[in-house]
């Protein structure tokens, strides 16, 4: 294979700008925290004359430096979500473009998009997901800028002198930036493997990406392998994960059977025609794995633990970009491929997923007395209603309606970046001071800190959708993009016939409705707590700079994409990568 | 978008309404909290007055509206409307373009009235819980609770509505949990979710007038908008019968929890006895007509054949409402809980007086939102003054309250009276107009709210008797006093309740004061006319 | 008080100045009727200053001693009343020119728009009906005159009563503002509620009045009886204003418009109406009647209001406001003459002549057995209130059937025993005051204590007192002129109506209307009842025997309070009988075709003989035996039997006025009947209880509103609100249930997904 | 030559093993051969597929695969050590302090 032919012109080079981005800071991550003292000792007796070669050695004051590495990330991320904008923006490079491999020969340009051949496709929606997925990390790695969050909450027992020593070791350790670097290598392995899941027009290529980025986020949630949970969560997350990768990759392996082909076109095309039972297995399996990644009921078990094990930063990452991944794979398959024009064969399979599945994350939320998991169960939550939003597609078929709908999820998405991950990021905040995890910890945050009190109840009222907020414009686009798809072709005189003539999606809207309302009762419950009740601490919160600064972008975008002019260029971006996932 | 178009949305006096407020108490906030407690200490008062000012500048801007305009407007017809019809999602009135939201604002009679009334009892609440605790947030809370309400009553976009209909939540949440009473916690939630999960019943039926109401040629992605004023005056909004019954359905659970109206109403009672006085006020004065005012807007304007179709329903509700409030409160203990069952009650009235379908009818709905917005805040006013007087609402632990506090106990006599709708009183106008309308219409079951209007006095002149009164030559205090020396009301306090008083009782002399019962009236006429009896059938 | 109450007369320069204001307005060429709406207008104003100078000025002296603490400012503005009353009665009998202009054919002043209330559309269906207009203005005919006078000539006195009797008590010290103000309050209602032109402002300007009747019954906040007192009265009377609204709305249903002038102008509407169509409204608006003016069953609360300060009792529960049903039976009055609606409203007429009769008996049976003075006076208000229901209601069966001219007798004779009623009980209440006054006066000076504490004695049992008629010469030959009124002795005040009323009930008998049989033997009965119980109350008060040691210091010396009483004991004893001969009865139905005293002032003697032979020489031979009889009862048997028991002669060295000394010589002679073993029978003690009507009541109101009110307060915490905790506590547990489903165990996730993909699988497989 | 299908079927075979052994079996080293069983069955049906449409693209993918599940393996056995020094135990029946 030649990748040469990739950088053959300036367009071609421009085309996956954003990605070479990603690669380079990779490399670039692993080899400048070793950048050293090292020196080749010419073997010239008695002469002790060193050629430097700076890999190794006794370290540089600035390679060494905790900072560098997830200065390097952030520059990377913040460097490819910039060119990522301004391609998409046409800027740079190019809108719209493919690259296929042709006679071993990787390709690129806006020619190959038609051509059986295309693996990874470029355009308005991977465009916007990747910036997604960057932006997510962005913030992330801003977090985790000068510290491993979360001082391990399952503190070891000092009972003598030793332990002291062993314990000071481990946590020179831990702000040793050798746990730094393996941390912002993992993240951006995560963000290259979103964006080729985003990229991705052929099946296998989107499971590899998607491989890459699970592989990366397991070890991302044992990172805390001090503590109790850490490893515990990492090994659930990941058992169930590769359980479910594999069931997907195997529905992935019947798909070809079927078809002989992966690539999406291919299979789009032959889907028509009529799939066999062999493709119809392969697709329920492939729900299999997306479901997880999406943390759809019955598959979201370890979320909740994944969640409450990970530190904070890396769980707002599951939260938003990870689930964000599961569910362009999942639109990928179910709509580029399998989306017929009058109701495709799992609209009704989704939409009871989608019902229990929001219906389950609420209720369990509900109880829940550690906000992470809390957090957690409400994104299982949000994942129904999402959900909910792909099975009435399904209903409508390819058209204005479900184009509505998928601008609803791609702007859901986007912002859910905000809140959901800003929430999260006050959650690292109160990590860094060993807490977090108990609703105790916040009773009284307001007291404590008025501003993060603020933001985090802008989180909450954003998660539970009350306008003017983010997550309200968000879920209103999703239900009147449900309604609409119902409410077009109603008839009836009198009250019942219409409710006869309602689509049952309709109630799939007003189930969302409902599971609102309820949300908003253990969301509110930590606004209570924050504002409400005593505590008997008083410290000031951590400073932690830059965990501040990435909560105030959080919050800034929950309120600028919630209302106003903002909101607007979001949605319309989201409208034309909905455009372009339909093709 | 360019930013001139901004400032001239700025330059708008009813944008300048909702902005002024919230922006203003935002800066409030942000000034006390930035600096350090000796600087907070300093900036207390000149937060509070700049508070009161700026509250008191919205009554001066709202009352030049007023006197400025007659609102003798035709059907259909806006007040310093900052767009066109056709020129919605364009031009200053830009907001969220690409689905339809725009910042169309405008005022009519229906409205200016809630809009005066709102701007008038903010600095009324303020004034009356002057000497709150950490009255920086608590009066700029109290502003930003203005700019929303406003928002609600003069926005003609329903996206915009629904938001400021929520946003009013949140610093009345805030009111209540933070400086309510002891089930504050408890009562605050209930407050905030409960009419949260009624209104998004009201947003889902917001959202399928949206998918009808066609804007195509604004070319955004749905190509639908959610300005009202084109819903209002498309022929066709809607056609499915059916389907207007769904929304009609939908926007009155909104609306009838919000009212609040039997039995969504449970919520009520909880937030009024832990609310702040303030809280309180504002929330009987102004938050309980948002639900009326919706259900005249969007849900008798845009749905006449709905309000005849479910006429009957909407009179049971109404006299549900009315009797069983007005018996429940008579099985109360606590006063506030009392007069918070007695809101319940009279706002039944509202929907008799809509179902009547008689200008007269709607006119007195109106200013039953009126009326009952001037005097149950002084109802709340005194049952404040109990709470910061004597630390109780219970009604069996006191005697003979007058001795001490004679101010209190006018304004109780006079609130109570005029709540009980005695006439020249505000309240009686509006039964007046209502029931006669409601006899026009259903003939004898005027017996029933008639019949209740003596429970009503019942209850008043019960509580009134076992409070201020009796008590023989002493007073007998409550428990709660410990050895507390009775007191009469502030100054403050009376200052407020004086100007709620002589309102009350101008308003019942003379309804029109102000152009308020004529502009009603003329709303209500053109009402019956144009929507709920169109010209083409009306020979 | 005493020494110095001669010079206060100098307090009363600015009252009469205000004699003077018709003068000024007069000059200032405004007329009369155009100066009418300032007797609503001056109270109002006056209302809220005396209220706001009296909380502000609190124990100053200027306030206390010089204004009498707005008693002289109160007094002020009730003299303008009065005297732009007196105007208006003078322009409307001289037929002035410039009065005209507001005149109709029908005699009737009126100015229809003072002020627009509320306007608005009525539509029926899609059509449009018109404009309608709830404005205020006034009308002025000769019974809204009447009554108008009375109500400001009473307000008056009783006001200039009050200022001695309310500033002399250290009880009501820096609160008599409050009263004057509530006082004052309630007189704009009454002159409201009297020149009001639609039946709204009427009903208006009658709640107003409640409210201050509420008030002012409850100005004893402190005590638990009056508190409860003014509640009652505020609630029975809510209860009858209520079905008076209802029927107000029935009324505008029909017409469109409650003006007077609209409705009277043609009862019909163009023959749109029917009389069947009147029968409810009308009814509706009866029940209001019976409330306000406490007749059977919705009287329980004049006796209790007789709770508040001996003033108000005088004007609101005796005098004025208790005039208002019968004022509103007499606005109905032209519809029941309409002669369209001939025999449709006679069962209504005679409803209301029914509801008189019982209550009339009622009440004086109750009367039998109060000891309590004003109690005594209350229960005879309620009495001779009902008879004018009945002489009303006679008339409106008259008018209803056809019989115009006795219609107009009876109606005239009703309006007339109104005002000689209200005359005389004002005056007995302001005797009775002056009694209770001296009474609590007197023990506390024999108490030596004066900090109004008495509850161990009743100043207002007659039980305590006798034997006052020498300490009191002045209140008991009011006492006396009053009840000689109000039983009807002839020739003096009531005698000239009550006989009227009740020979026109015996006369609706006889023209064919045999339901009135039994109220018209209740009213005759009643007129021997009424001498009984009016003369127990005088004897037991002032002849005999002291009956308590208190009446030793009793002495009676106010200013304020003996010129009211010497006033209206003039107009009680030579009004009725001037009027009478003035041919006043027929000039209050038909002020358009006789001219009061034009007969006789041209002749005299023929006037007096020809009105002397009327009352007792009849032509017809009912009206002579009714006539006969209810005198023989009224002024023989009645006071006979109360002489017989509770009369005697004074204490020894007490010599009363020769003016009611023979009265005493006359009750001491007739012998003495002790009445033990019937005052203690089944029958006194039923009436003790007030016929248990009382009880029967709030056994009922305890037994089904009270428990409801507590089930639905139940219902609404348990189930209404309990269905939301419901739903709250079960969200939480099913929670628990499903966060179970967690293990903890990767294994169980691992099977629950397995499960999920089988499940998924065999849906998808089960759909394609 | 072998039938494609008999390759699939054993594919499916193996999986089912794969996946009735991933829930039944407590030991975590155990569990992750019982996905690695699993992803065998996905490569032998690749195979298949190869065998079966004669194109390349099958054994391309079979060769990924076997890198995945390399790369899987290797990230598994990292965090196992991770949990092992932490508690012990290998045992998924005695990590479960996260539930509920």
């Amino acid at each position: 294979m030649n990748l040469g032919a990739l950088f053959s012109s300036v367009n071609m080079a421009s085309t996956l700008i954003p990605e070479w981005i990603l690669l380079l800071g990779i490399v670039a991550i692993i080899i400048v925290p070793n950048l050293g003292k090292a020196t080749f000792r010419l073997p010239v007796p008695g002469k002790a004359w060193r050629i430097p070669y700076f890999i190794g050695g006794k370290r540089f004051a600035f390679t060494s430096d905790p900072r560098l590495p997830s200065a390097i990330a952030a520059f990377t991320l913040f460097a490819s979500f910039i060119t990522a904008l301004l391609s998409q923006m046409g800027e740079i490079g190019v809108t719209e473009s493919c690259v296929a491999i042709r006679d071993g020969v990787a390709r690129a340009g806006p020619e190959w998009c038609s051509d059986g051949s295309m693996i990874l496709q470029i355009d308005a929606f991977s465009r916007l997901m990747g910036m997604i997925f960057t932006a997510a990390l962005l913030l992330a790695v801003i977090a985790n800028w000068d510290r491993l969050p979360a001082t391990p909450h399952h503190r070891i027992a000092l009972k003598t002198q030793r332990d002291e020593v062993v314990e000071s070791r481990r946590l020179h350790r831990l702000l040793n930036n050798r746990r730094q670097v393996d941390f912002a290598l993992l993240v951006l392995m995560v963000a290259l493997g979103m964006s080729t899941v985003a990229l991705s027009a052929n099946l296998f290529m989107l499971f590899v990406g998607l491989e890459l980025a699970s592989m990366a986020s397991y070890v991302l949630v044992s990172f805390n392998k001090e503590t109790q949970i850490g490893p515990e969560a990492g090994v659930k997350y990941f058992i169930v994960g590769s359980v479910a990768s594999a069931i997907g990759l195997y529905g992935i392996s019947m798909l070809y059977i079927w078809n002989g082909d992966l690539s999406i076109s291919s299979l789009r095309s032959s889907w028509a025609d009529g799939p066999n039972g062999m493709a119809t297995i392969g697709l329920g399996m492939m729900l299999v794995a997306f479901g997880f990644k999406v943390s759809a009921v019955p598959f979201h078990f370890a979320t909740p633990d994944a969640y409450s094990g990970a530190s904070g930063p890396v769980a707002g990452v599951l939260a938003t970009a990870s689930k964000a991944m599961g569910f362009v794979a999942l639109m990928r398959v179910l709509i580029g491929i399998t989306l017929a024009d009058d109701g495709s064969e799992w609209t009704i399979l989704i939409g009871v997923i989608a019902a229990i599945t929001m219906t389950w994350g609420n209720l369990a939320a509900l109880g829940s007395r550690n906000p992470k998991r809390m957090l957690a169960y409400s994104s299982v939550a949000h994942a129904g209603y999402i959900l909910a939003g792909i099975a009435a597609i399904g209903a409508l078929g390819p058209g204005e309606g479900s184009e509505l709908i998928a601008t609803a999820i791609i702007f859901h998405l986007a912002v859910l970046v905000t809140f959901k991950l800003g929430a999260f990021l006050v959650i690292a905040l109160l990590e860094c001071e060993g807490r977090g995890h108990e609703l105790e910890h916040y009773h009284g945050l307001a007291r404590r800190d008025p501003l993060i009190a603020i933001s985090m109840m802008i989180f909450m009222l954003a998660l539970a959708g009350v306008p003017p907020l983010a997550g309200f414009l968000s879920k209103l686009m999703m239900v009147s993009g449900i309604i609409s798809s119902t409410v077009g072709d109603v008839a009836g005189s009198s009250l019942s016939e219409t409710m006869d003539s309602l689509s049952w999606v309709f109630w799939l809207a007003i189930l969302i409705f409902i599971n609102s309302a309820i949300s908003l009762f253990y969301y509110l419950r930590i606004c209570v707590v924050m504002f409400y009740d005593e505590t008997d601490r008083n410290l000031r919160l951590s400073r932690a700079p830059m965990i501040r600064i990435a909560i105030m972008f959080c919050t800034m975008g929950a309120i600028v994409f919630g209302f106003g002019i903002l909101a607007d260029v979001l949605a319309s971006a989201a409208h034309d990568a909905a455009l372009a996932l339909f093709g | 978008m360019e930013i001139t178009e901004y400032i001239t949305m700025l330059g708008n006096p009813l944008t300048v309404l909702i902005l002024l407020p919230i922006t203003g108490a935002l800066l409030l906030m942000l000034v006390h909290w930035l600096g350090n407690d000796e600087r907070r200490e300093m900036l207390a008062n000149p937060i509070r007055y700049t508070n009161l000012g700026i509250a008191l500048l919205m009554f001066v801007l709202a009352t030049f509206i007023g006197l400025e305009e007659k609102f003798g407007l035709a059907w259909g017809e806006y007040l310093y409307q900052n767009c066109e019809i056709g020129a919605v999602s364009t031009g200053s009135c830009t907001l969220i373009s690409s689905i339809g939201v725009s910042w169309h604002v405008g005022i009519d009679a229906l409205s200016f009235p809630m809009v005066w009334l709102t701007t008038l009892l903010i600095p009324i609440s303020m004034v009356v819980e002057w000497d709150a605790k950490k009255g920086a947030y608590f009066h700029s809370l109290i502003l930003m609770m203005e700019g929303a309400l406003i928002g609600v009553f003069v926005s003609l976009d329903l996206f915009v509505f629904y938001v400021f209909w929520e946003l009013t939540l949140i610093p009345m949440f805030f009111l209540i949990l933070m400086w309510g009473g002891e089930d504050r916690r408890y009562a605050a939630q209930k407050f905030f979710i409960y009419t949260f999960a009624a209104s998004v019943f009201m947003l889902a039926g917001i959202l399928v007038m949206y998918f009808n109401n066609d804007a195509s040629w604004v070319g955004n992605i749905t190509g639908k908008s959610f300005d009202f004023v084109l819903m209002d005056t498309s022929t066709n909004f809607i056609e499915a019968e059916g389907l207007r019954s769904i929304v009609f359905l939908l926007m009155l659970i909104g609306f009838a929890t919000k009212m609040p109206s039997v039995p969504v109403h449970t919520w009520l009672p909880d937030a009024h006895v832990q609310a702040p006085t303030a809280g309180s006020m504002l929330l009987a004065g102004v938050m309980l007509k948002m639900g009326a005012y919706g259900f005249l807007r969007l849900g008798v304007t845009l749905f006449p054949d709905q309000v005849i179709e479910f006429q009957t329903l909407l009179i049971v509700l109404g006299m549900v409402s009315l009797v069983y409030g007005a018996v429940v409160c008579l099985g109360q203990v606590n006063l506030k809980r009392m007069v918070a069952y007695s809101s319940v009650s009279h706002m039944g009235l509202i929907f008799l007086g809509v179902a009547t379908l008689q200008p007269l009818g709607i006119a007195g709905a109106i200013f039953m939102m009126f009326a009952h917005g001037i005097i149950s805040p002084l109802l709340f006013a005194v049952c404040g003054s109990f709470k910061h007087h004597y630390h109780t609402l219970e009604i069996d632990s006191m005697r003979g309250l007058a001795h001490h506090s004679p101010w209190m106990s006018a304004h109780m006599m006079v609130g109570w009276m005029g709540s009980l709708g005695l006439p020249l009183m505000a309240g009686f106008v509006a039964e007046v107009a209502i029931l006669i309308a409601f006899y026009m219409a259903f003939g004898w079951w005027v017996l029933l709210p008639a019949v209740t209007l003596i429970v009503t006095a019942t209850y008043y002149l019960w509580s009134m008797q076992r409070t201020i009164f009796e008590g023989g030559g002493e007073a007998q205090l409550p428990p709660t006093m410990h050895d507390e020396e009775p007191r009469d009301i502030t100054w403050h306090e009376n200052t407020g309740m004086l100007i709620l008083g002589v309102l009350a009782v101008i308003y019942g002399i003379y309804p029109d004061f102000f152009g308020m019962f004529e502009m009603m009236s003329d709303w209500a006429t053109l009402l019956v006319e144009n929507a709920i009896y169109p010209p083409e059938v009306n020979p | 008080m005493g020494e110095h109450s001669k010079s206060e007369w100098n307090l009363l320069l600015p009252v009469g100045l205000m004699i003077f204001f018709p003068v000024i307005r007069h000059l200032l060429e405004f007329d009369a009727m155009e100066s009418a709406f300032l007797i609503v207008a001056v109270p109002l104003v006056i209302f809220p200053a005396i209220l706001i100078l009296g909380q502000l000025s609190k124990g100053e002296d200027w306030w206390k001693n010089q204004l009498k603490e707005g008693g002289i400012v109160a007094l002020a503005g009730l003299a303008i009343t009065l005297s732009l009353t007196v105007w208006l009665i003078i322009e409307f009998y001289m037929g002035n020119e410039k009065l005209s202009q507001f005149e109709d054919d029908a005699g009737v002043l009126s100015q229809g728009v003072i002020f627009d209330w509320i306007q608005f559309e009525i539509f029926d269906g899609a059509t449009l009906l018109g404009t309608s207009t709830l404005s205020f203005g006034l009308w002025i005919d000769s019974v809204s005159l009447v009554v108008l006078f009375v109500a400001a000539f009473l307000c008056f006195l009783i006001c200039w009563f009050a200022i001695g009797y309310m500033n002399t008590d250290p009880i009501n010290e820096d609160r008599n503002h409050r009263f004057f103000a509530e006082f004052v309050l309630f007189s704009m209602g009454m002159f409201g509620m009297v020149l009001a032109d639609s039946f709204l402002w009427l009903f208006i300007f009658w709640e107003i009045m409640g409210l201050c009747s509420y008030l002012l019954i409850g100005f004893y906040w402190e005590k638990p009886s009056a508190a409860a007192a003014a509640k009652k009265a505020f609630l029975t009377t809510r209860v009858g204003d209520v079905f008076l609204m209802v029927g107000l709305f029935m009324l505008y249903d029909l017409y469109h418009s409650l003006e007077f002038a609209v409705i009277f102008g043609d009862p019909t509407l163009g023959g749109a109406v029917h009389g069947v169509d009147l029968q409810w409204p009308l009814f509706f608006m009866f029940i209001g009647c019976v409330g306000k003016s406490a007749q059977f069953p919705l009287h329980v609360w004049l006796p209790d209001a007789m709770e508040g300060p001996t003033p108000v009792s005088a004007l609101i529960h005796a005098a004025t406001m208790v005039n208002a049903g019968l004022y509103l039976v007499a606005r109905m009055f032209p519809l029941f003459s309409e002669p369209h609606f001939e025999g449709d409203l006679s069962d209504l007429a005679m409803l209301i002549a029914w509801i008189g009769g019982i209550t009339a008996c009622m009440a004086a049976f109750i009367a039998f057995v109060a000891n309590d003075i004003k109690r005594v006076l209350a229960y005879s208000t309620m009495s001779q209130l009902a008879y004018i229901f009945t002489g009303l209601g006679a008339a409106c069966w008259f008018a209803n059937e056809g019989y115009h001219h006795l219609a107009t007798v009876a109606f005239g004779a009703s309006l007339f025993h109104l005002f000689n009623h209200a005359m005389a009980k004002g005056m007995l209440f302001m005797a009775s005051g002056s009694v209770i006054h001296e009474m609590h006066h007197a023990h506390d000076h024999a108490h030596g204590h004066d900090d109004g504490d008495h509850h161990d004695f009743d100043p207002q049992d007659m039980r305590n007192m006798g034997g006052l008629a020498s300490k009191m010469p002045v209140t008991s030959i009011a006492m006396m002129l009053g009840s000689m009124s109000i039983i009807g002795i002839p020739l003096i005040g009531g005698f000239w109506s009550k006989e009227g009323i009740v020979g026109q009930a015996w006369n609706v008998y006889a023209h064919g209307g045999e339901m009135i049989l039994f109220p018209a033997i209740l009213v005759l009965a009643t007129a021997g009842m009424t001498g009984f119980y009016m003369s127990r109350m005088w004897f037991m008060t002032f002849a005999g025997k002291p009956k308590s040691d208190v009446v030793e210091h009793v002495h009676e010396d106010t200013q304020w309070i003996k010129t009211p009483l010497v006033v209206l004991s003039i107009v009680t004893a030579f009004s009725g009988f001037i009027l009478a001969c003035g041919n006043f009865v027929h000039w209050l139905a038909e002020p358009y075709h006789y001219e009061p005293f034009g007969e006789l002032l041209a002749h005299p003697i023929d006037a007096i003989l020809h009105e002397l032979e009327h009352a007792f020489l009849p032509e017809e031979n009912l009206l002579k035996i009714v006539g006969w009889t209810a005198i023989l009862l009224s002024a023989g048997l009645g006071p006979f039997i109360a002489a017989r028991m509770h009369g005697g002669r004074l204490a020894d060295g007490e010599e009363a006025t020769p003016l009611t000394n023979w009265l005493i010589s006359y009750s001491g002679s007739v012998g003495h009947t002790d009445v033990g073993d019937l005052a203690t029978g089944g029958f006194a003690t039923a009436l003790h209880n007030r016929l248990y009507i009382d009880d029967a009541y709030e056994w009922v109101i305890s037994r089904t509103i009270m428990p409801l009110a507590t089930i639905c307060a139940w219902i609404d915490k348990n189930w209404v609100d309990g269905a939301i905790k419901g739903i709250e506590s079960g969200s939480q547990s099913t929670s628990t249930w499903l966060r179970q489903f967690t293990t903890g165990r990767a294994s169980d996730y691992l099977l629950m997904a397995t499960v999920g993909m089988l499940v998924i699988v065999g849906i998808l497989w089960g759909v394609a | 030559m072998i039938e494609p299908s008999w390759i699939a079927g054993l594919g499916a075979f193996l999986f089912c093993i794969g996946l009735v052994g991933v829930f039944t079996r407590k030991n975590a080293i155990i569990v992750l051969m019982c996905i690695e069983i699993m992803l065998n069955a996905v490569n032998l049906n690749f195979v298949a597929g190869a065998a079966h449409w004669e194109n390349i693209d099958g054994w391309v993918y079979t060769s990924i695969a076997i890198a995945i599940a390399a790369a899987e393996v290797a990230v598994g056995l990292a965090i196992f050590l991770a949990l092992y020094s932490q508690r012990g135990t290998i045992s998924l029946d005695e990590v479960t302090l996260l539930k509920h």
